[in-house]
């Protein structure tokens, strides 16, 4: 088969529990040829459909771009289904198709201090926002997790940029108590720049405190995505204007103020 | 000495017989970075009301087993922009754009038929009869034969020299029934098959995955339903058929002709891997010649009993 | 404190509410090496019929994504020998065993229900009026309302005590009228659904996979469509309905019961492995618990929306 | 979960190509844990299938037996489409759901002079067969084959039987050779027992021959099978009576006059 275009078939390079206990928590680091991705902003994801998919899953998965060299694509992955169970079984040399960089990716402001806010498995896009941006020290990140912390890429990350820190939720009730801290990290960081990226009640969190102090914040949006493309309208997320935007072409990175995120979707 | 995948279909000359499935390509221009357009054999754009459609709440779709649910809802840009801002872009004058026809009652299907008769680029119409995911018409006019041939009839009368085809819903006692009916008002063709209504829901939440609740089910999962309803379709009627339903490889697409369809849609297996109808459209002579098979109209409609 | 998982149905009372379905499970016998029958909360016996029955010439199966094309045609021991040399060994006592009858008219079911009337060993007679894989009768029965509905009467004039299950076909326009006239004709209880008429083909050999062309096509592929027709047939129809189509596993047996089923059955599910349904079976409690349902009587049809 | 019965989940031991050749030809020998099968008669089958299946392919695949210890189970298995491919894919802790053993083997006459007809992977059983046969020099094996010879367990059979010859079909025009071959031996082995295994064209000569020159013959069908147990008639063969037999349970070794074998199923 010859190469069509922009959708690659790729080798799996190395699958790695994430830490020492990565493999109990389902956390890994998948590491793939890059077939010439072309330039790629934080942010931004890429489609990936393992061959051993078969029929079924039928839907390639989305995965934000954790690190990319002229070599290779790194892919932070929390096993947490079947689509995601199967990638991280995969052994070296393994195939999959492999599509992107898609998506519009986090603002870039090198001057401003800028706040990265990640929960669980969303730190992924900040490994390759810290790495790429040109004054790290202006960078922050609150990072909350569930699982043991040396399973996430949070310690390279913290000797990266200029403050780091991680918040643990082991129970419920540390939920309000890192709500809280949310609110203080918000109310600090108005004037500047927040990015967040996470479970969808934890953006709705960010988005509710950046607007209750006016700050300007970006999130990326995790809606179930079929094609990635733009090309099924099965991603969409409702804006602020009352239509349905596709958040794999136009997102999934949005500003706050651009959406009409709703508590349920 | 290569296979001859030309087709014939209506009226049209395809290159081959592989084209995209409405819905599922979006204006085709999303896939034009995978694959070269001109290579396929159609592209049908997803389905154009006359004013632009929100479409449904979400979540719109869900993973099955081998397959997958759709509640889009014909979200869609409206015609004007399509021919506006969509059409232009496509290569039209190389390989056929077909138009896929959304409307809510016999009016504004042929409406929507006079104001794309005069779109030159748009090679075809097809009447989407059959959505299950709409509250206003849609599938309950794929599952009557009287109203099936109506809309027909009312597409036909205003589409000019663009050739009509009728997209079937396999929701229905006896689709030869609406296919005949189809026929009889004026079809030149006919798209077999829409999605099968499915639905699927979350046991921990309690809540259908669908916000619509119900959805329109497609993927290889169907293919054997798709293949049932293409071969009754095609011995009892002489119109060409359109096959689409599960296809996800070139030998898929000869299950097809086999059982008598003209050319086959792509349909989900285009989120598989965006390249996927380009790849299928480029594999299909060479597994051809390896099966000896000479052209599609030697093929076609073939099989032994 | 175990989640409580038994069931009243139409007069039956079900330790648990997973069966195996009928024409997949044998005459029960076959399985009772790969688990305890009387852990079951019922078992449907392959259809049965007045006279034994040969069935289809061969090829009669095909694998297709996610699930299977069947065209076994019936074939049976026949009712007598059923009753004579199968149901002594099954544990009647126990788990309720279900027969399924197959007729080609009206009087032949009828007849068919006399004689089932008076077997001690059989808890409810399920009337298969939708079967796709032979000529007489079959799913033609299941396609038209005024037909049920005879059918479901003629059975329970003669099923004397016994409690009377229809067997409903997805291959329909409006599955909710043939359920609202089976109920009619005087049904106790619904069994939603039988297979998705299919097909499947050789490029190669230009042949059907199925000698009988097409079959039925049923396993997870199907799920979605089944669980969207138990939802209809539950909120127009006040009689139980009985889910079955793509059921593997407990997880799936509890969205069949959200969306209002009484109970369920495992059919093609048996074949990935023998003990399918003794692992369902008794997997489900600890399911429930651990997603805090106390009975299937509270979460039954608590589907939001 | 419980143990229900005859049907364990046992992990597959190793997976090797048979012979040098045997990746490039698709011949493997794949060695699973003997969960406690119980005593099998050679002929009798397995059914087998792999965790990774998920829901696709549905059904289990069916093998004969090819030899059993009481610690192993050998299959001897050419990968020949999806569930094949799988199988030969897997690699040494890879789970499957295994059941058996079922059906019917082969009749045992120690004492009669006894033919083996193998085509292809239809030598497989024929390895328990000789391995447990009491007076294995009253054996002779013929066998037909398409790959080398190395990628089927040949040399060691040959080693223990009484007399063993292969036949390579390299070309359409060597297959009325061989069956001139297969010919004179059903003729000169008319008086003791013959027994085949091979794809059906073969069988149905075989079934011919025998007929021909009134021998006992045993043909083991390779009918496709959903459950393996009987439940589904789905593997069914009409028998001299006009009747459809399960393979699965009454076969898959049948007399040849027991059935109606048709060209063409
Ligand atoms: C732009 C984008 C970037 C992402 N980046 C990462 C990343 O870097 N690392 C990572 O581990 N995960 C990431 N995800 C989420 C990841 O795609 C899902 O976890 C994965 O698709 C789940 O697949 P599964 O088969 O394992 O789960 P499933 O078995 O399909 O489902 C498990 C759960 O995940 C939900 N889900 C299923 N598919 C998706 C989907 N496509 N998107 C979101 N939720 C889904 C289901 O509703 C269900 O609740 C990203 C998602 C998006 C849209
Ligand atoms: C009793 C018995 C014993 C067998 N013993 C062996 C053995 O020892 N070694 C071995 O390699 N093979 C053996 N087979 C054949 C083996 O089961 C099939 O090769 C296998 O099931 C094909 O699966 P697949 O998914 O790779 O092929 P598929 O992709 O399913 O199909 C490939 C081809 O094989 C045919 N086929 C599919 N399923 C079956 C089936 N269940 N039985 C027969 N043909 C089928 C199809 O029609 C198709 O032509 C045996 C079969 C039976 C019934
Ligand atoms: C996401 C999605 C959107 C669709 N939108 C349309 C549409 O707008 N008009 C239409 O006629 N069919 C639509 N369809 C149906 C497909 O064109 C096709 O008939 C169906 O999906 C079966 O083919 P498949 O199994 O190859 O997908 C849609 C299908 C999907 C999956
Ligand atoms: C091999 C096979 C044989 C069947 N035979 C019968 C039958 O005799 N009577 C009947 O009512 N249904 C029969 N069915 C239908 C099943 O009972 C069931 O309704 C259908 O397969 C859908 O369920 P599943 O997807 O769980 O298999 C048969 C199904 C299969 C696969
Ligand atoms: S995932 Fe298909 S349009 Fe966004
Ligand atoms: S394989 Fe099911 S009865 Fe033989």
């Amino acid at each position: 088969m010859g190469n069509f275009g922009a959708c690659r078939d790729v080798s799996i390079l190395s699958v790695a529990p994430c830490g020492p206990e990565g493999a109990a928590h389902g956390c890994y680091l998948l590491e793939l040829e890059n077939p010439g991705l072309g330039p790629a902003a934080a942010g931004q994801f890429v489609m990936v459909r393992p061959e051993r998919f078969g029929q079924n899953p039928i839907w390639p998965r989305p995965f934000s771009i954790c690190r990319l060299t002229t070599r290779t694509l790194t892919l932070f992955v929390q096993a947490c289904g079947r689509g995601t169970d199967i990638l991280c079984g995969l052994a070296a040399g393994d195939k999959a198709a492999l599509w992107g960089p898609l998506g519009q990716g986090f603002a870039l402001e090198p001057e401003i201090p800028t706040v990265m806010l990640a929960g669980g498995v969303g730190i992924a896009p900040f490994v390759e926002y810290a790495a790429t941006h040109p004054a790290p020290s202006n960078l922050s990140l609150v990072f909350g997790h569930r699982q043991p912390l040396s399973c996430y890429p949070f310690a390279a990350m913290a000797e990266l940029v200029g403050r780091a820190e991680a918040f643990c939720e082991k129970t419920p009730d540390d939920l309000p108590v890192f709500i809280e801290r949310l609110d203080a990290v918000v109310a600090g960081a108005a004037s500047g720049l927040i990015l967040a990226c996470g479970p969808r009640p934890f953006l709705l969190t960010v988005a509710r405190l950046a607007r209750k102090y006016s700050a300007r914040a970006q999130v990326s949006l995790e809606n179930r995505m079929a094609c990635g493309v733009g090309g099924c309208l099965g991603c969409v997320e409702k804006n602020a204007l009352g239509a349905y935007v596709q958040t794999c072409t136009e997102g999934p990175v949005f500003w706050v103020e651009e959406l009409a995120l709703a508590e349920d979707a | 000495m290569s296979a001859d995948v030309s087709v014939r279909l209506a009226g049209l000359a395809l290159k081959n017989p592989v084209m995209t499935a409405s819905g599922t390509f979006g204006y085709g221009l999303e896939f034009a970075p995978y694959g070269d357009l001109r290579s396929l054999g159609g592209i049908v754009v997803k389905g154009l009301s006359l004013k632009p459609r929100l479409g449904n709440p979400m979540p719109r779709i869900a993973e099955t087993p081998c397959g997958m649910l759709n509640a889009i809802g014909l979200q869609n840009c409206g015609v004007e922009k399509f021919l506006r801002d969509k059409l232009p872009l496509l290569p039209h004058s190389e390989t056929p754009i077909v138009a896929n026809l959304y409307a809510c009652d016999a009016d504004e299907f042929a409406e929507l038929a006079g104001v794309l008769s005069g779109a030159a680029g748009v090679a075809a119409l097809e009447v989407n009869i059959s959505c299950p995911n709409v509250k206003a018409g849609g599938i309950a006019f794929g599952q009557d034969p009287a109203m099936a041939g109506r809309l027909a009839e009312a597409v036909k009368k205003r589409a000019g020299s663009k050739p009509v085809w009728v997209k079937l819903s396999p929701n229905v006692t006896d689709i030869v029934e609406i296919a005949r009916a189809a026929v009889l008002g004026g079809a030149d063709a006919l798209t077999c098959i829409n999605t099968l209504t499915g639905m699927a829901v979350d046991i921990r939440s309690r809540k259908p995955r669908l916000a619509n609740v119900i959805g329109g089910l497609s993927g290889p999962a169907i293919k054997p339903v798709a293949l049932r309803c293409v071969w009754q379709v095609c011995r009892a009627v002489s119109a060409p058929v359109i096959a689409v339903g599960g296809i996800s490889s070139a030998e898929d697409v000869l299950e097809f002709i086999l059982v008598g369809a003209h050319a086959v849609q792509i349909g989900t297996a285009n989120f598989m891997r965006p390249d996927m109808a380009f790849r299928i459209a480029e594999r299909l002579p060479g597994l051809m010649e390896e099966l000896g098979i000479e052209s599609l109209d030697s093929y076609r409609g073939s099989l032994s009993s």
